[in-house]
């Protein structure tokens, strides 16, 4: 109570967040899957963060690296050794910075775009929003694989390139969510309210649909994730990536152009497609829950 | 005999939620009862208890005799084969209440053919005089619930519910959503149909004068009880517990000086079925409340001649409420 | 006739007002256009409670919503404080702090995001309000009858009761101090106990701030409960106005007759129209109810020998002025004859 | 432990051998990827072959051939026993058709123009006389590596350049093999021709089968589908090793014909003196090059990326073709020598700066691009090390793994680059392509240089060679040529990457390699190995054993059923009494 | 790659039709002309979006493969020593001299009639080896496809009915996992353990390749049965996933649907409510996704295709690109995006049929 009557408006707005940031936790932690993905989430950040401390950039060169070729997993070598002689254990874990920055970084992009194209789309009807919803619908016919691959084919290999494929090719997915939940809130009667008591654009657009839209753009960020991991160890996969940057998608195809499959050299190949699977079904599993905590009206998680 | 007898039913929902708790009722056949109650008081959920149609994980008990036969006891088979044939529902809000990519005249028929195995020519000519006798075209048959408007949808679903000839009818918030002048005529509709039919008729809504005008009895429910019981108009122009005379006095009647620049209604929310309050739930709210009522659960007691309130100012606890309800079934209808 | 209301019947100017108004909404892929409102004059005098009565889609959401300048008019104009609405988006924002509008549906009404002190300062946040903002919530809560108002702040509407909700709705207009509140089915949503609390905060706002208020409602009991002047609509049109006491208790109208008669504790038998309620892109001609007059239906009509007059003839428009009209050739063959 | 598959159809023996590498065309005109043009020696018999031994040449469809005094006009006699599959006789109008259409019709030269570039006529006075007048002495005579096609079959293709052979079967040749099917990326299958002159090939048939993955085609091969996995590309060291172990198989790891190098720009420039591309200025200083070749530790490579499977670099010319193999001189060698090789640097001016690296002309720190194809793993892996090498020598590197590495190399837009060829028995070609004759005649052409190198002794000893008909002189001149491009620095051979392949010895009882010695077997200078391949008693492989297919099919039945009945138990049970 | 349906119109155009209730006067004269030229109008405007569609695909395959640096030409010759004059009869050969506009309309009017150049790697009609190759990739994608929009549909009707149970838990978490694995190392996995074989498993199934070769009639059936085993597998272990929680999280929503409560209360047994009151209305929302699925997974095989060495549209565009083959490039562009749209145009065709509310 105390705290309640002698506060100005930015406390205000500052408890307020930190109320709703806590009822969000509460909810949040009654999806058991959801915490397991958090967890495993928490587990691959702070790999990757503390990767120069733990493995070092070390890891990569070829030059000195402490092994011979292809030695299978044992004591000095955890997971073994590629094809350099370098160890796969320290790889992995350097190769989740790449990974997880490029997902981060493409998922990021293609949702700003997603986001800003629904928001406009829907606020704005006329020609405006005809036009912008037609490209969209037409980004959403491009094969989004086949266009990843035609753009990365044609620029050149780095990772720059991956994060703009991705983020260019993936974002129209989030265009229409995020129109027609636009549409969507701006049907409830507040925004009519909003507009009665004088609002402009900017403002029903940052003030109501932006906060309303965020849960559907935050859920869709952390899906959106999972999937440019994937599109990334695929166009990694493809030999479209840098090669001299390591990433767990490169490693397989390392693994494979070094014919690991048929030589039966799984410790090459088995941890980066696990560590990918499992930061892939990670963020996914974080989405859905954060998608049912905050929009229970998917009905995804129920 | 009674047609309908509901003996202490409870429902809790999975979530606490105690919507009904401990309701009594009886109708006899032709006859029509009334139930009205605030929004979220339990109305509906004592409806789909009748027919055992509540959602898994909500807890029921009690007693549901129907025509003497307790629902609640019966083998699954049986309930399917009580539903539409021995009692049928009219749902709140017909919009939702029709599949929306099936046929009128199918979902008419549906019952008919599931329960009476008629063929289906048969179904079909009974299905096109049904809807004749609701006052739709039989034509109408092959539309889709989207290309009918609210009161022709509304018809459609009184259609289905004579389909099976049942001898009971749930009518819950039939009108609601709907407009004064297609209320009056859904309205006029039922009342004709029940008195052609002799069925009974259970109807739900959370407007005490529609209900007054209607029905021979009325409950008033509140928090998942019923607070009071009697004769229709009486319930509705001289209510005796304070809960029933607020909400008779929401409706105000046009040319009554009184109620003009004086609208009245009740302070405070309807409370949260999950935390009802301690004693009398309607105490917090109440202008008449006692000091006991805050600790004291308040039942039925007798107010007058085939009356019942819950409320502490009608005196002790009445005796039993089926003597007094058979009494009243006496009187003629308006 | 009681008297309780000391202003309504001192002849002011009045504060809003519709000329002519015309709103057509064009058809959707090819269908004819949608008459919504049809030819309205209608004046709100300051401190007056006008309420606007009608079937569902006879086109008062409409009116309410060009009256705050929320849809542009086809045809005809509506002023306010004697001067014609401006539609540039300043003229609109000047305008929008002096009327306000409440709307039905409580909680649609509240982003559900937004705590109940930003829904309310959010008025003074468009305005640049200069003051307290913190103050001027807290008194405009509490005007709308929530306190102490601190303790309802950091509240979501989710958490709060319907008829609270209602207040947010109305404390978040009363923060702009406004002259005039056109309230669109204000209680329509909330249950029949609660209601009276609304009704009666919107009694006491007149009587404590002058408030004028337009309501909008289907229910006529309601118009009885607070309103000074009644207004009917019909297919976009008002069909029949007047002091609520002699409107709704000796009723002229053929149409306002059948809506009092089928109200439950109504005396006589219930006059139900038959049909559904006509459409707005297709209005009759002639009178735009004699579709579905009773009194033309059971040869009255002719009997008073206006029964041609009724298939052909479009009433006139009612005019502004308060005192009582009726937009029928039969009712006003009854008064002449 | 996989048993050898029972053929289907009892007594054909086929030699199913796994490839990768998609038919451009099987036009003896249009064709010429390595597996295409492997085909059309298998179905089209060419004048001369090359001895497996030690690639000398020996009688193909000419069973002589001289050259004239003046060394202009060449004559070949062709054999009398030869007869197209169809059932007509070969001739030396045959040939001479084919290398007229080749000389008039430019869509015909498209694979082999190269061939009759030089020639001025070429006329068959005699069923078994072929004469070739040139315009100009040519040492390749006896290596023209031209598919003789039937004149009586081909004349009545309209448009060389769309006609890709592949439409009607079988393909009418004269080779050991005729070509039966073709299927796009799918297989090519190939049936003795049991009247071929040489006589018949062992095995009945020759399936050529996809395997896009080459993980795969050894997985193939260990279950016994195929036969044989083509070292091309070879199989990698993991593959090998892993192979080496099973019984049953053998590893064929044979000296290869390729040289894997290290090219780089040394400034292209047109024949008509222009110059364009934009390698960098600091390249043309014959010492940076070097320097950057002694930081290349040869040694390394061979053991990290190549694992053994393949020789430390040296001349131009592999060892395997021992009459032009040469190696440098011990003064001359650039041995693996950091210090020197920074040194060197110093010396040519491109010192140290703060930061430890090294400062070009125009005070920018040198950073090579390296191009690289990006389906090679070697260059990659190899880029890695080279990156880390001159790290240490303060030069920087960035590695363009491109698909499509022929749009900067031509237009000369790179540094370096990884660079290699596959040699033939006769190596005019691979030394014809550093000639300044080679280059583009303006920017505007593509012409056959590699890298724009041009040099005029080089240029003089290579018209030398090319005009001594006699084999030992000109190995001498064709060595001083090595000489001069290994000291230029412009082609730096690292490797020479061996042929690693692999077959079953349960199908395959012997196959000649090419040289007899130590050889490859696919992609050889002839047909020698799938002609001379001998079957093992036990079978063969017919792919996909139909034992495979009852088991599987079985096991899918078994499983759809148990799913069904599954189902049909649990359907039953929602029936029964549940809300 | 989201989990949400990724619904083209028809599904928020179901939704939002709904909400608006018909006047009653007009179904009344004629319900069956009226719909059936409402649903005439409806068709010919999807179709004339397609079109529009269409139209701008084949205006970007022109222009983005343009932007592929350096000379197709050379490109094309593969740097074989070719003359100034050789490349300009290529060039014009190939219409590549012509200014960009003229090309641009050449190509448009050729590709109108199907003709899509002629591959330069290949030195065949592009649309030759399209068609030689399509049949491959429908009857790899087309058998996976039925397979897990069946397994997905079938399970996730289950996953719903029982939702909460431990069958539900263990399918949506199956499917979870699937869905996040990537395919290609799936397939790899997969050829190592039952093509390869793996300890006791034995390598039943080939490791690549569509067919043995050499095989007819029954056999030849029974041979590329079996070779499609495996890429089947993958593809339907990756797929039926997104199928699944689309089926299972419609059929929620529509569970709590009132009409159902009808169902039940008219005495229908349990499975009858689903199979046909809830099922039917929840698979609306998914058969767009199976029509736009068919789509993209005929585009989107090029990985497993790669991995299993299947002979088919995927492969053969990996392969263009590598070159690059920028008729083929082009070609197959076209055809992938073009197959998606018609998809989409036909989920949106097929829907009102199913669904009342849609386009009538
Ligand atoms: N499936 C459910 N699970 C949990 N609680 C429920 C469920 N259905 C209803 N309730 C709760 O039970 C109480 C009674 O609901 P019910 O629908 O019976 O009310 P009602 O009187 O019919 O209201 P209305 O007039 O709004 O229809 C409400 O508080 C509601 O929130
Ligand atoms: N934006 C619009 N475009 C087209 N038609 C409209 C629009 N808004 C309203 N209408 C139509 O105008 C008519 C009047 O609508 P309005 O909402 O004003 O009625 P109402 O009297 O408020 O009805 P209710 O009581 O149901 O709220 C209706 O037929 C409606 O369909
Ligand atoms: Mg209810
Ligand atoms: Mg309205």
């Amino acid at each position: 109570m105390t705290a309640e009557t002698a506060t100005g408006p930015r406390t205000l707005a500052w408890q307020r967040r930190r109320r709703s940031m806590a009822r969000f936790w509460r909810q949040y932690r009654t999806h058991r899957a959801g915490l397991v993905g958090l967890a495993a989430l928490a587990l691959f950040a702070l790999v990757a963060l503390t990767a120069p401390l733990t493995v070092g950039s070390g890891v990569t060169g070829v030059t000195d690296a402490p092994g011979s070729p292809l030695q299978a997993p044992s004591g000095e070598f955890p997971l073994g050794t590629d094809r350099f002689g370098r160890n796969l254990l320290g790889l992995v874990v350097w190769g989740s910075r790449v990974s997880l920055l490029v997902g981060l970084l493409a998922a990021v992009l293609s949702v700003v775009i997603g986001t800003v194209v629904g928001i406009t789309a829907g606020h704005f009807r006329g020609a405006y929003a005809t036009v912008l919803m037609r490209i969209t619908d037409w980004f959403l016919v491009m094969p989004a694989l086949v266009l990843a691959i035609a753009l990365a084919t044609v620029m050149p290999h780095s990772l720059g390139t991956v994060i703009l494929a991705i983020g260019v090719t993936s974002w129209p997915t989030t265009a229409r969510l995020v129109r027609a939940q636009t549409l969507a809130v701006e049907s409830r009667p507040y925004i009519e309210r909003a507009k009665a008591l004088g609002g402009g654009h900017w403002h029903i657009m940052s003030r109501h649909v932006l906060p309303n839209v965020m849960p559907l753009v935050l859920a869709q960020t952390t899906l959106m994730i999972s999937s440019s991991v994937l599109t990334e160890a695929t166009l990694a996969f493809l030999g479209l990536d840098d090669p001299t940057v390591i990433s767990w998608g490169g490693l397989l195809q390392d693994a494979r152009e070094a014919g690991a499959v048929s030589s039966g050299d799984w410790w090459y190949l088995v941890p980066p497609g696990i560590a990918i699977a499992v930061v892939a079904l990670a963020f996914t599993l974080c989405g859905r829950a954060v998608e049912s905590v905050l929009n229970p009206r998917l009905g995804v998680a129920r | 005999m009674t047609l309908l007898e509901v003996r202490n039913l409870e429902v809790t929902y999975p979530g606490g939620a105690a919507a009904v708790r401990g309701v009594d009722l009886s109708l006899a056949a032709g006859r029509k009862l009334g139930i009205a109650g605030e929004s979220g008081c339990g109305k509906s959920t004592l409806a789909l208890a009748l027919l055992r149609l509540l959602p898994a994980g909500a807890r029921v008990s009690g007693e549901v005799l129907l025509d003497g036969e307790d629902v609640m006891t019966m083998k699954w088979g049986q309930v399917r084969a009580v539903r539409w044939a021995g009692a049928s529902i009219v749902f709140q809000g017909a919009m939702h209440s029709l599949n929306p990519v099936h046929r009128v005249g199918d979902q008419i028929a549906e019952p008919i053919l599931l329960h009476r195995r008629a063929t289906a020519a048969e179904a079909r000519d009974k299905t096109g005089e049904l809807l004749e006798h609701v006052g739709l075209p039989a034509s109408r048959a092959s539309a889709y619930p989207h290309e009918l408007s609210g009161g022709q949808r509304q018809r459609v679903m009184i259609a289905m519910a004579l389909a099976c000839d049942p001898r009971l009818i749930i009518a819950d918030e039939p009108t609601t959503a709907l407009d004064v002048m297609i209320q009056a005529q859904i309205l006029r509709l039922i009342e004709q149909l029940v008195a052609e039919q002799d069925v009974g008729l259970v109807m739900i809504s959370h407007d005490l004068a529609v209900l007054a005008d209607t029905c021979d009895r009325l409950a008033v429910m509140y928090a998942g009880r019923i607070v009071e019981e009697g004769p229709a108009r009486q319930v509705h122009e001289d209510a005796r517990h304070p809960y029933a005379k607020a909400l008779s006095a929401a409706f105000p009647r046009i040319g009554d000086p009184a109620s003009r620049f004086a609208p009245r209604g009740l302070a405070g929310d309807p409370p949260d079925p999950s935390e009802l309050p301690s004693g009398c739930t309607f105490h917090p709210r109440c202008p008449e409340a006692l000091d006991r009522c805050a600790t004291e659960d308040q039942p039925l007691r007798d107010a007058g001649p085939g009356r019942q309130a819950a409320c502490v100012h009608m005196g002790a606890p009445g005796p039993g409420r089926t003597a007094a309800t058979e009494d009243e079934d006496a009187r003629s209808t308006t | 006739m009681t008297t309780e209301s000391p202003e309504h019947h001192e002849p002011t100017a009045p504060l809003l007002g519709a000329q002519g108004l015309r709103v057509t909404f064009p058809g959707r892929r090819g269908e004819a256009a949608v008459r919504a409102v049809d030819g309205v004059e209608l004046d709100i005098r300051a401190g007056e409670i006008v309420a606007l009565v009608g079937e569902s889609g006879c086109g008062k959401t409409t009116l309410a919503r060009t009256l705050l300048g929320l849809v542009r008019p086809t045809e005809g104009q509506v002023r306010f404080s004697g001067r014609p609405l401006e539609y540039t988006s300043r003229a609109l924002k000047a305008y929008r702090r002096r009327v306000q509008l409440v709307l039905q549906d409580p909680s649609g009404s509240l982003n559900p995001r937004h705590t109940v002190y930003d829904a309310v300062a959010e008025g003074l946040r468009i305005h640049g309000y200069g003051g307290d903002e913190r103050t001027a919530v807290a008194s405009a809560l509490s005007l709308a009858g929530l306190r102490p108002a601190e303790r309802f702040f950091l509240r979501y509407p989710h958490e709060l009761s319907g008829g609270q909700r209602q207040r947010v709705v109305i404390a978040s207009a009363l923060v702009l101090e406004p002259e005039l509140i056109v309230a669109d089915e204000p209680v329509a949503s909330l249950d029949a106990s609660v209601r009276g609390e609304i009704l009666a905060l919107l009694l006491r706002l007149r009587t404590d701030l002058g408030l004028s208020a337009l309501v909008v409602t289907h229910d006529l009991g309601l118009a009885w409960n607070i309103a000074d002047r009644v207004a009917v609509m019909y297919l976009g049109r008002i069909v029949e106005t007047g002091d609520v006491e002699q409107v709704l208790t000796s009723p002229r109208h053929p149409y306002t007759q059948a809506l009092l008669s089928v109200l439950p504790e109504a005396p006589g038998a219930p006059l139900v129209l038959t049909g559904e309620p006509p459409d707005p892109s297709r209005i009759p001609t002639g009178c735009r109810f004699h579709t579905r007059c009773q009194i033309l239906s059971s040869g009255e009509a002719d009997t008073t020998g206006v029964a041609s007059r009724c298939r052909t003839e479009d009433p006139e428009i009612l005019t502004a002025s308060p005192a009582p009209q009726v937009a029928c050739h039969w009712a006003r063959a009854q008064v002449t004859t | 432990n996989p048993a050898p598959q029972q053929a289907q159809a009892a007594g054909d023996r086929v030699l199913t051998v796994a490839v990768a590498q998609s038919v451009d065309s099987l036009s003896p005109f249009l064709a010429v990827r390595l597996l295409s043009t492997s085909i059309l020696r298998l179905t089209y018999e060419y004048l001369t072959d090359y001895d497996p031994g030690d690639a000398h040449p020996v009688p193909g469809l000419a069973t002589s051939w001289k050259p004239s005094a003046d060394k202009l006009t060449w004559t070949y006699t062709i054999r009398s026993d030869a007869k197209w599959s169809d059932g007509q006789k070969v001739t030396a109008q045959d040939a001479a058709w084919t290398f007229n259409k080749m000389m008039t019709d430019q869509a015909a030269a498209t694979a082999n123009g190269s061939f009759v570039g030089n020639f001025r006529e070429v006329t068959a006075p005699s069923p078994t006389q072929l004469v070739v007048r040139l315009k100009k002495p040519q040492a390749t005579m006896t290596a023209l590596d031209v598919p003789i096609v039937p004149e009586h079959v081909w004349k009545k293709v309209t448009d060389f350049s769309k006609f890709n052979n592949d439409k009607s079967f079988p393909v009418v040749g004269d080779g050991p093999f005729v070509l039966t099917d073709y299927k796009a990326d799918s297989y090519v299958r190939l049936k003795a021709n049991k009247s071929f002159w040489r006589g018949a090939p062992k095995f009945d048939e020759l399936v050529f089968k996809y395997y896009k993955d080459q993980d795969a085609a050894v997985a193939a091969l260990r279950k016994g589908e195929v036969s044989f996995v083509a070292g091309q590309p070879a199989l990698t060291p993991a593959q090998a090793a892993s192979l080496k172990g099973q019984s049953d198989i053998r590893v064929n790891d044979a000296p290869g014909r390729r040289f894997y190098a290290l090219a780089t720009n040394p400034g292209a420039k047109a024949k008509n003196g222009q110059k364009f591309g934009d390698g960098d200025p600091s390249l043309l200083d014959q010492r940076v090059r070097h320097a950057l070749f002694m930081a290349v530790d040869r040694k390394t490579i061979i053991d990290k990326v190549f694992q053994g499977h393949a020789v430390e670099g040296q001349g131009y010319i592999p060892p395997r073709f021992s009459t032009y193999f040469w190696k440098p001189d011990p003064g001359q060698e650039l041995a693996y020598d950091p210090a020197k090789a920074a040194q060197l640097l110093d010396q040519a001016g491109y010192r140290k700066n703060a930061d430890g690296k090294r400062v070009g002309k125009d005070g920018k720190p040198l950073n090579y691009r390296v191009l690289c194809h990006a389906t090679d793993p070697n260059d990659k892996a190899v880029g890695q090390y080279l990156k880390e090498w001159w790290a240490k020598l303060g030069i920087g590197m960035s590695l363009d793994c491109l698909d499509n590495v022929t749009d900067p190399w031509l237009a000369g837009k790179y540094d370096l680059a990884f660079d290699g060829w596959s040699v033939n028995p006769d190596p005019d070609y691979v030394l014809s392509i550093h000639t300044c004759a080679a280059l583009p005649a303006t920017p505007k052409d593509t012409g056959a240089t590699d890298n724009f190198v041009c040099d005029k002794t080089y240029d003089e000893l290579y018209a030398r060679q090319l005009a001594e008909y006699d084999p030992g002189k000109r190995a001498g001149i064709v060595k001083q040529m090595e000489s001069r491009l290994y000291d230029l620095g412009y082609m730096n051979v690292m490797a020479y990457p061996n042929a690693v392949e692999a077959y079953r010895t349960d199908q395959i009882k012997s196959i000649e390699t090419m040289p007899r010695a130590a050889g490859n077997i696919y992609g050889q200078d002839g047909y020698w190995s799938w002609w001379s391949a001998v079957p093992a008693d036990s079978g063969d492989s017919s792919g996909g054993g139909s034992t495979g297919v009852i088991i599987g099919v079985v096991a899918g039945v078994v499983v759809l059923a148990g799913a069904g009945a599954f189902l049909a138990r649990r359907r039953r049970a929602t029936a029964d009494d549940r809300e | 790659m989201s989990i949400q349906p990724t619904a083209p119109d028809s599904a928020s155009a179901a939704v939002d039709k709904a909400a608006v209730p018909v006047p009653a006067g007009t179904a009344a004269r004629g319900p069956r002309a009226r719909t059936a030229t409402a649903y005439l109008r409806y068709g010919a405007a999807k179709a004339g979006g397609a079109a529009v569609s269409l139209l701008a695909v084949l205006v970007t395959g022109f222009f983005l493969f343009r932007l592929i640096p350096g000379d197709p030409v050379k490109t094309m010759t593969g740097g074989r020593p070719v003359s100034a004059g050789q490349l300009a009869a290529y060039r014009k050969e190939f219409g590549l001299d012509l200014p960009l506009w003229e090309q641009f309309t050449d190509y448009c009017r050729k590709a109108l009639t199907g003709d899509l150049g002629t591959s330069y790697q290949f030195r065949t009609p592009v649309i030759d080896k399209i068609t030689e190759a399509l049949p491959n990739t429908l009857l790899l994608t087309g058998t996976a496809f039925v397979l897990y929009t069946a397994l997905g549909m079938f399970l996730g009707t289950r996953s719903a009915w029982r939702h909460g149970g431990l069958g539900d838990k263990l399918n949506t978490g199956l499917a979870l996992t699937l869905y996040s694995v990537p395919s290609f190392w799936l397939g790899l996995l997969i050829i190592i353990v039952f093509a390869v074989g793996l300890g006791p498993i034995p390598g039943l199934f080939p490791t690549g390749g569509m067919e043995s070769g050499g095989k007819e009639g029954f056999a030849y059936v029974l041979d590329v049965a079996h070779h499609l085993v495996l890429p089947v597998v993958t593809l339907v272990a990756v797929e039926y996933g997104q199928t699944l929680l689309v089926t299972r999280s419609a059929l929620l929503d529509e569970m709590g649907s009132d009409y159902l409560t009808t169902a039940r209360a008219k005495g229908l047994r349990d499975d009858l409510v689903r199979r046909r009151h809830a099922v039917p209305n929840a698979l609306l929302p998914t058969v767009t996704l199976v029509f736009v699925n068919l789509g993209r997974t005929v585009a989107g095989v090029i990985l497993v295709e790669t991995v299993f060495s299947w002979p088919g549209l995927g492969g053969l565009f990996y392969q263009a690109l590598s070159v690059p083959d920028l008729p083929l490039v082009q070609g197959l562009f076209l055809f992938f995006a073009s197959a998606v749209i018609v998809m989409n145009t036909l989920a949106d065709l097929v829907y009102p049929l199913l669904d009342p509310r849609v386009g009538r």
